[in-house]
């Protein structure tokens, strides 16, 4: 199909929890998109230009391990840098260390400029139908 | 780089290396050796790691070890004690933080400046490297009970020098083991080199007369690796650890959730890797065995999670393992305090004590599990060296190239990824695909008629679907990935 | 008082009993039989007690039930709500107060009415007579889940009439059971034929078609009592029940901590039952069983205790018991809030879950285990037809007065309390002293074996501090009352 | 010995719990006392009488099941009117329904005349060092 949307899938910094990864890309590629994953410890720079590059209609971080808060800072403002500003940017996981009220979490990560922000029990039925809707599908 | 041997490093040629090692962070410098054996001798017995393993091996129980690492040193001596006191910690640990394990020391340095102006660790672990010498030695000092490095370092050198010469005497991890789970695109050529270089300075203690513990991480990925892969990886660290002099050897495996194969797991892990440390004529090694509580998804609430550690405790309890890493009720929640994480020592203790005394009583299928693991070990053991032409560094290698070794789920690119493993109709975790493990036919027709009895009673056939399925079963509450 | 017999009574012949035992509180009046079994016949199946227990039966799977109760119906009907949703029960308890088991209905109205006043209740249970037939139903009808009457009461007449006539379709209980550990000066042969009564209510409602499953108390004291003497008093009552035209049996054993000897108990309870019924000609009984997580003192310790429940769940999905009773993590503590209750359901859960597949193995030793609990039991049952003269009403009563049948511990002035339990070097419960229990040399041969074996490791001659030692050693933490 | 001081044991109201009960009986005699086992199930009036019969020194009450706030509720006033109204008295156990703030039940048990309020996780060695001194021993 012409018409498939394409995601840029990965886990960010130091994280190597790979595999909610594996299931998130086979589970979107089934619901029907192009999965384009970068796998785990992936840097800023990578999904910047795996986006670029294949003209990714989303990015979908993992964070599993704590780090998360540090490491996707500045993201959003690179993808703006990149003249992709306004690209639709989820992000999922465990992604501050320890376990903090979810909607503080929530907030501090739609600040740092996700569109959307999911706890770590998140299955993949539990966004497609959002994601889709996001993408005007 | 030279062609990988499994051949004993000499410690005069490491000189140089370990220069440029000591200078990879500041505190490198705090390194002295003869200072760290003036240490470590003064240290009292029940303080040394591998003297406890030994002691806890000939009583015949099993001791519980929690993980435990924040960034700051305050914070963390407090934890450790904590978990000592009001835990019942037989053993500690100090889990270090990611950046660490990715020799980031500038992030860790960062992670560690914030967390203390925050009052909260923005760490998952304890930058060792960063706080240096001085300062690891407060902490082994103040406890009364020996003290592990627990990580995920594919080059772990630096951190091995500072920890070991701060009188940790238990190091964790493995040229494999700390690779292949742990990195994408570290060539096992050099994590199995830069942790020769680890285990020879290690042996360089025990020349002193200093005994280390060394650990390589058992689990791997800790989502359905079957007991013969992981087994494998364990014997092969072991051999190439005690041929740089490694004495003090405890191997791990890591829950699979079916207790007749886990008893059986442990049981064979000593069988086998005597056998195979024998072989080389490496006959004076003290092999302990560490048993880890399911290292997969967890349940989210606390009363289900103490089912899943209570579980793993009476596997380790009745499988003798030697000790057993315990996990706590907040696992798939983040984390845990201090307080979160003893209770999961003491469920533990609870059911350790409570089955010291009692067998998992030997019986046939007990022993055709043995067989299986034994014969299946055997012949991805005997295919490495065969392809290493008698050298297990290099077989090693030769064999994740080919598949002849294979970690599911592994985000390296060293491994193959060829395999596809799956609960059996009792739980137990076989293979709906094994790739290139070089299993004869007997042992592929035991998988098939594992895999088709399960898809059979739920049915629908074996496939992808059900290894997802199997992957969220213990966090959604039940062992087998059944279809709704 | 005619001398009591096993033989069914005859229910026209109860007529002016039944009056007298309905006159014994005001609620009595709202009892009407043919309203009952309308009701009965319109509640859907699921709802049925011994229905859901033999599907379990059918399906090899271990329901849970917790135990519960307070004193005021809307607080009670929120309890067992939030047990069934929020911890996912599959079977509900009603547990009734102490007032109501010694039939103290005034005291148990007074506690009644200052829990409500005061917003706590000062009952330890529910005080289902007091609350009367209308109100005990709309407890019934709120709850999708089959509900049990829970108690331990020695003249449970008029809260059967009651409780049955209101929907419950489950009644705990026996004329030993419920009266050997909770009665002192009860005369076994009153405690026996209000039991019968009872029995003969449900067998009644058994000729309309109705299923109400009876439960004799498998535990008694709770306290270290050996698989023989309580199989011998559940398969008694198990009879005494059946003669009275009971369908639907589930009996109950306490678990004892041993692994091997609490899957031998269940295996040989079904098996011994069997035997004993069919003897008897009672063939279409539907015998399940019922395993109750440790019974005796708990740790206060909340994360072991919860050891403690998943060590008892363990045992009951590798015994393959129909149903577990559920401890809370607060056993020690007092009774649980709903919460906590929750908990204790929950591990419990995922534990079965996790075992529900697995089984223990066949083996030598289990196979010892069973025969041992088997002869004692046959030696036991045996010699108390034989003192009955076939009969096995009048043959209980004077095996208690022989000391043939004796529970360890218990208050009642008609039981011997003769005999010494403790565990073995393997925790197993084995006698110091067996008092009169009818063993022949070979048994005894075997206790003494075996308590030497322990005295020898613990360097002590066996004597009552080891008993002492072995009542408080769980709540301590471990299984074996060792010497410190 | 003649010297040896007499305790009343027993658990009181409708409560059945004797394994605690056979253990203080035991531990109490082995301590030197004489020991009146009224075990299990003792209502008020015998605990007064036995103490008159047997010119008790102390009356030690166990109550377990959680109503021994009703069951004791006037046991002091008892002892007074039979004469013996300054007998020590000792309640142990569950004394509650239900785990309350340990202070607040030790202080109700105090008002309700009892000398020493012990926990459920009291041993026999806890209390017979203070029993010794209470009796001047
Ligand atoms: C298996 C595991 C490991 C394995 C990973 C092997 C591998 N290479 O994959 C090993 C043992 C190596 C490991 C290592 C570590 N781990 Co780990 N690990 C786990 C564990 C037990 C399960 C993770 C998992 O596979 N779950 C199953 C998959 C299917 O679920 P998932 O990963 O959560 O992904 C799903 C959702 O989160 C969501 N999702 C994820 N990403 C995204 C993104 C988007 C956009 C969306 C919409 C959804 C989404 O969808 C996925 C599919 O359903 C979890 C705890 C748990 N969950 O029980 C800890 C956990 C994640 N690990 C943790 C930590 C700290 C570590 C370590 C630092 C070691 C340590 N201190 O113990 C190292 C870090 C290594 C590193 N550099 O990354 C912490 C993180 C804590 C925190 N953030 O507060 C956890 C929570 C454990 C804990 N309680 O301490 N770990
Ligand atoms: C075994 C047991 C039973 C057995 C008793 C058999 C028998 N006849 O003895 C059975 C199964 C029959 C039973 C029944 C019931 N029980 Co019960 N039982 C227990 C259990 C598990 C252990 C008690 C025990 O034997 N402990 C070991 C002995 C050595 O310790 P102890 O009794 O506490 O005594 C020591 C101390 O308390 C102290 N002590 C005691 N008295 C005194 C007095 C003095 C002066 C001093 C100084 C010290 C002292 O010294 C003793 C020796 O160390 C406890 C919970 C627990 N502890 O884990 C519940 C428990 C006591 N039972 C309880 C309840 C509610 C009941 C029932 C109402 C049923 C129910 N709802 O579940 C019935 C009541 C029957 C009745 N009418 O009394 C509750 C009480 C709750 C509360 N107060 O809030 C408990 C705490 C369980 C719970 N968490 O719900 N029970």
């Amino acid at each position: 199909m012409e018409s498939k949307k394409t995601l840029v899938l990965g886990v960010i910094g130091s994280d190597v929890h790979a595999v909610g990864n594996k299931i998130l890309e086979v589970s979107f590629q089934e619901a029907g998109f192009n999965v384009v994953n970068l796998g785990v410890l992936v840097s800023q720079k990578e999904f910047v230009e795996a986006a670029l590059e294949t003209n990714a209609d989303a990015i979908m971080v993992s964070s599993l391990y704590g780090h998360g808060e540090i490491d996707v800072r500045g993201l959003r403002e690179a993808l703006i840098e990149a003249g992709i500003g306004d690209i639709l940017m989820y992000i999922g996981g465990y992604l501050v260390v320890g376990s903090q009220e979810w909607s503080e979490v929530e907030n501090k990560f739609k600040q740092l400029g996700f569109d959307r922000v999911y706890p770590p029990s998140t299955l993949p039925e539990d966004v497609i139908p959002t994601l889709r809707a996001d993408l005007g599908i | 780089m030279a062609e990988i041997t499994h051949n004993k490093l000499d410690w005069q040629e490491l000189k140089g290396e370990r220069e440029e090692v000591l200078a990879g962070w500041v505190t490198g410098q705090e390194v002295d050796l003869e200072d760290a054996f003036r240490f470590h001798k003064a240290l009292p017995p029940h303080l040394n790691f591998g003297v406890r393993m030994a002691q806890a091996k000939e009583e015949g129980v099993t001791l519980a070890q929690p993980r435990a690492g924040v960034a700051d040193l305050a914070s963390h001596t407090k934890l450790l004690k904590y978990l000592q006191d009001e835990g019942g910690a037989d053993l500690l640990p100090t889990t270090i933080d990611s950046y660490t394990r990715q020799n980031r020391y500038e992030e860790a340095e960062k992670g560690l400046e914030e967390s203390v102006r925050e009052g909260r660790s923005l760490l998952n672990g304890f930058p060792a490297v960063n706080h240096g010498v001085a300062n690891c030695r407060r902490l082994v000092e103040s406890l009364s009970v020996p003290v592990q490095v627990r990580h995920g370092t594919p080059d772990a050198r630096l951190l091995a020098e500072i920890t070991l010469a701060a009188g940790f005497t238990a190091y964790e991890g493995g040229g494999i083991s700390y690779n292949i789970p742990y990195a994408k695109r570290v060539p096992l050529e050099k994590s199995l080199r830069d942790w020769q270089y680890v285990d020879r300075l290690v042996g360089y203690y025990e020349e002193q007369g200093i005994t280390i513990n060394r650990e390589p991480f058992g689990p791997l990925t800790g989502t359905l690796v079957a007991p013969s892969v992981s087994h494998s990886v364990a014997i092969i660290e072991g051999i190439l650890a005690a041929k740089q002099g490694v004495k003090s050897l405890t191997l791990g495996y890591g829950q699979c959730g079916n207790l007749m194969q886990d008893v059986a797991a442990l049981q064979t892990l000593t069988i086998l890797a005597e056998e195979y440390l024998e072989a080389e004529g490496l006959t004076d090694v003290e092999i302990t065995t560490v048993f880890h509580q399911w290292m997969g998804g967890f349940p989210n609430d606390e009363a289900r999670a103490f089912g899943v550690i209570s579980l793993g405790g009476a596997a380790a309890a009745l499988g003798k393992a030697t000790k057993v890493i315990v996990k706590t009720p907040h696992e798939a929640l983040g984390v845990p305090t201090k307080e979160v994480n003893a209770q999961g020592i003491r469920t533990t203790k609870q059911v350790l004590n409570m089955l010291k005394d009692q067998v998992y009583p030997e019986n046939e299928q007990l022993a055709l599990e043995r067989e299986i693991i034994i014969q299946e070990t055997r012949q991805i053991l005997d295919k490495t060296l065969e392809l290493g032409k008698g050298d297990w560094a290099l077989g090693t290698v030769r064999a994740f190239e080919a598949g002849v070794i294979d970690v599911p789920f592994a985000p390296s690119s060293f491994n193959a990824g060829r395999t596809m493993p799956a609960r059996d109709n009792e739980g137990a975790v076989r293979f709906l695909s094994w790739g290139n493990l070089p299993f004869n036919k007997e042992i592929q027709d035991f998988h098939r008629a594992k895999l088709a009895e399960r898809g059979k009673a739920e049915k629908r056939t074996p496939s992808f679907q059900m290894v997802i399925d199997d992957i969220y079963a213990i966090g959604q509450g039940k062992l087998i990935g059944r279809p709704r």
